[in-house]
């Protein structure tokens, strides 16, 4: 069935552009999350071969729990996404979900695959489409945004391509199983480690690269800032590990734990003093890509644990203030901070039920992950459980600050918000609440994720053997 | 599942004491201002001081140097490419390190 | 081989020069332009090799074909890398286009409105 | 643009079209294939737009044709999916459409991919002629 996703997904993008019926591309994207639903409950690992060619030839996808975990929060952001915007989008819609098949195809197909260069050409298909839908409004800020993203997603993934080209050139496949068998921890290796990882890191908003987010950001509309905060970053995050992974050098990784950590305080201080209700989301996303990338950093499976369960739970909590926060601009019109006042009680207490699980509070999910992370790392050192923790405590202080403008406004405009708009609100702070409230079914997704992270050997020789 | 919330209490004190250090602390400069006014209107009806979201954390942003990272947030796709590449330059000599 | 080290080095500077440097939207997406030509020569230089015959294969003459083809698969991720170069391009001057109805301007150091 | 570009405008146009469908056509065989052959067609468009302004473009080929176009080749491909892991698997219909043409799948292919370049590269040139 695997074959048939992208294929669904293309058709159904440019079917979007000749007949501008918007239920194809919610279909198409609706259908994609069950096949990978379906897909993550299967036990073993899957191998798709491309026109039956055999791996080290052939284009393969290889599905293993890691790839199915991300590719989960992947699809089921991208079919929350469409529901949300089917009212939130209000003209050229057809345009909108054209794109936004396109860069759900490239989001994918960027998790899924098994090569290294087929990974190049939906990595691109992922960034042109995004590029095209941070335009989408084509006034002064989406054109801003658009321009700064595009320059330097490009040189990034130019440069994520010259250092697939050195692999190539070095080892002579493309196979992400059969790389692992051949590659050695020599300079150039790492030279083309280095520049496939500044790539991914480039899509993931890490501190010295994470410029274009805000910006891009403030100019989009609100449901490309969700898949953008929770989608693209998780995908990030993902390379950066498959890589590792492919490598061998998942052991601790002084490089992820400064960047990680430096990216956690300044994405949480420039969160701080924003003033505009989108670029604080934005920092705030940076922020949590940044523990994420410090708890991988540390290279125990409880490090492991800990990273990819913050990935799923920064997910849905930024997923839920995006979409909220949406709602809240979709009636006012307004994105600055102090002009949010608005008269309708779910969406404040969900809004509120965000905040609160982004800052850490129990009994919500976000403190869960954060819990796992602060346990990680003080078997590493202590002091990065402190920096966490002051990170965590500048987390609420600009959580009060939504709060404070959400609750305590003095003006509240009136309006009704369309049901689709609150449904997948509701959805993600049920999902919030469940996942604090029972940690371990959170956990029963996340382990096979980290089993499969530390046995290279399956991945080979699913791939390899038994051709 | 239990150990998850051994220090409940802990982590939801730290947490509300932190959060409340730092919201103090960043307000403390606009109601300052606001007693000014109340000292210096004699008896008349003042102008109504509206501390609103964008002035809570004045004071954080002044003193813990937060201005000088925005400021390197200039906007101009040059400074942000040579970032990027610095960054590049980062990442390859220290993956090389290892 | 030397030649094409000491071309991909004056290209990748020039790239990074010109995309870096050049304050005007269209010279950059010139820059990026010679940048991932830069690359392209890089990868299609990995397949080379001295003597080669061009890479098609005869059912006849497997041997022959594996002994002495240059290398086939860097010129396929070479087109497609070309591709996605077009229309990286195209999509980057109609943002230029849009840009300077918006700004009057193609200078992006004056295109900063968003910062902080 | 004046009456010199116009007339061998209208004298070449066909044969640009034709040199185009027949390097999409003879993909599988002589060198060129789908993207060639798609920007020699959607060459042929673009002289058109330059000499007869758009207008005169749009009345051959408007932008809701190559929208059209790119669903019918979207269509195609599924068909084209379909036909390679259902048919010919289950219902044996190996060879070709009835034997007819040497490589049937990389043909339609090029066509396909033809088809999908030359709207492409149409839309971009009428994006910017329209500026």
């Amino acid at each position: 069935m695997l074959e048939y996703l992208i294929t669904i997904l293309i058709v159904s993008a440019f079917l979007m552009l000749a007949v501008r019926r918007d239920f194809i591309a919610i279909a198409a994207i609706l259908l994609s999350f069950f096949m990978i639903l379906a897909l993550f409950f299967q036990s073993q690992i899957i191998v798709v071969r491309y026109g039956g060619w055999t791996p080290p030839f052939g284009i393969v996808w290889e599905v293993d729990k890691l790839n199915a975990f991300i590719g989960l929060i992947i699809a089921g952001m991208a079919s929350l996404v469409t529901i949300y915007s089917i009212k939130c989008i209000k003209e050229r819609r057809h345009r909108f979900y054209t794109l936004l098949c396109l860069m759900t195809t490239g989001l994918l197909g960027v998790c899924l695959t098994g090569d290294i260069f087929n990974m190049y050409v939906f990595f691109e298909i992922l960034s042109i489409s995004s590029y095209g839908l941070v335009a989408f409004f084509l006034d002064k800020n989406a054109i801003e945004g658009a321009f700064k993203y595009l320059v330097m997603g490009s040189l990034g993934s130019s440069l994520l391509l010259l250092g697939i080209a050195i692999l190539y050139g070095l080892t002579g496949t493309l196979n992400f199983a059969d790389l692992a068998l051949k590659v050695s921890h020599s300079r150039e290796f790492m030279i083309a480690l280095g520049l496939i990882i500044g790539g991914f890191c480039l899509k993931a908003a890490i501190v010295p690269f994470h410029m274009w987010k805000p910006d891009a950001i403030e100019g989009t509309p609100i449901p490309m800032g969700a898949l953008f905060s929770t989608a693209t970053a998780a995908l990030g995050v993902y390379g950066i590990l498959r890589l590792l992974f492919v490598f061998g050098m998942l052991q601790l990784n002084l490089m992820l734990i400064i960047l990680g950590t430096i990216t956690m305080l300044a994405g949480a201080l420039l969160a701080l003093v924003q003033i505009n209700v989108k670029r604080m989301l934005a920092y705030s996303g940076i922020s949590q890509v940044g523990y994420v990338v410090m708890a991988i950093g540390f290279g125990t499976s409880a490090g492991f644990a800990a990273g990819l369960y913050h990935i799923l739970n920064n997910a849905l909590i930024k997923g839920l203030l995006f979409m909220a926060i949406g709602c809240v601009i979709y009636i006012t019109g307004k994105e600055n901070l102090d002009e949010m006042g608005i008269r309708n009680r779910t969406l404040l207490v969900c809004t509120g039920i965000g905040v609160l699980s982004m800052a850490g509070v129990p009994p919500l999910n976000g403190f869960v992950s954060k819990w796992l992370i602060f346990m990680a790392s003080w078997e590493i050192s202590p002091l990065l459980t402190v920096l966490a923790i002051t990170a965590s405590a500048i987390t609420l202080a600009y959580g009060l600050k939504i709060f404070s403008s959400l609750f305590f406004a003095q003006k509240r405009a009136e309006g009704k918000i369309p049901t689709t708009m609150l449904v997948p609100v509701i959805i993600l702070t049920i999902l919030c609440v469940i996942i604090g409230v029972f940690p371990q079914l959170g956990l029963a997704v996340v382990e096979p994720a980290v089993n499969a992270l530390l046995n290279q050997n399956q991945y080979i020789t699913a791939a390899l053997g038994g051709g | 599942m239990f150990e998850y919330w051994s220090f409940f209490i802990l982590t939801f004190a730290g947490f509300v004491g932190l959060g409340l250090i730092i919201y103090l602390l960043g307000s403390r400069k606009a109601r300052a201002e606001e007693r000014k006014y109340e000292t210096y209107t004699c008896g008349e009806p003042f102008p109504r001081v509206n501390v609103g979201p964008d002035n809570l954390y004045q004071a954080i942003k002044k003193n813990l140097g937060i201005e000088d990272i925005q400021k390197i947030h200039t906007g101009k796709l040059s400074d942000y490419l040579l970032w990027m590449l610095a960054g590049f330059v980062v990442v390859l000599l220290m993956v090389m390190m290892l | 081989m030397l030649e094409t080290l000491v071309t991909g080095a004056l290209l990748s500077v020039i790239g990074i020069y010109c995309v870096i440097a050049k304050k005007n939207l269209v010279k950059k997406m010139i820059g990026l332009g010679i940048f991932t030509n830069f690359i392209h020569l890089m990868l299609i230089s990995t397949g080379f090799r001295e003597g080669g015959i061009a890479p098609i294969i005869i059912r006849e003459n497997v041997g022959f074909f594996a002994a002495y083809s240059v290398d086939p698969l860097p010129q396929a991720l070479v087109l497609t890398s070309i591709v996605i170069q077009l229309s990286v391009t195209a999509l980057g001057l109609s943002i230029a286009i849009l840009a300077f109805r918006h700004f009057n301007t193609l200078d992006t150091e004056k295109m900063n409105k968003l910062k902080g | 643009m004046d009456v010199i570009i116009r007339t061998v405008t209208k004298g070449i146009f066909p044969f640009i079209l034709l040199l185009g469908f027949s390097i999409i056509f003879h993909g599988h065989l002589t060198p060129g294939g789908s993207f060639p052959g798609g920007a020699v067609v959607a060459s042929g468009f673009a002289l058109v737009a330059v000499a007869f302004g758009l207008k005169g473009a749009e009345k051959l080929i408007s932008e809701e044709t190559v929208h059209l176009v790119e669903g019918l080749v979207a269509l195609m491909l599924a068909g084209l999916i379909l036909y390679e892991s259902f048919v010919r698997k289950y219902v044996g219909l190996g060879g070709g459409f009835f034997g007819m043409w040497s490589s049937p799948t990389v043909l339609s292919l090029n066509v396909a991919g033809g088809l999908m370049v030359m709207s492409a590269l149409v839309l971009i040139v009428f994006l910017v002629v329209r500026e």
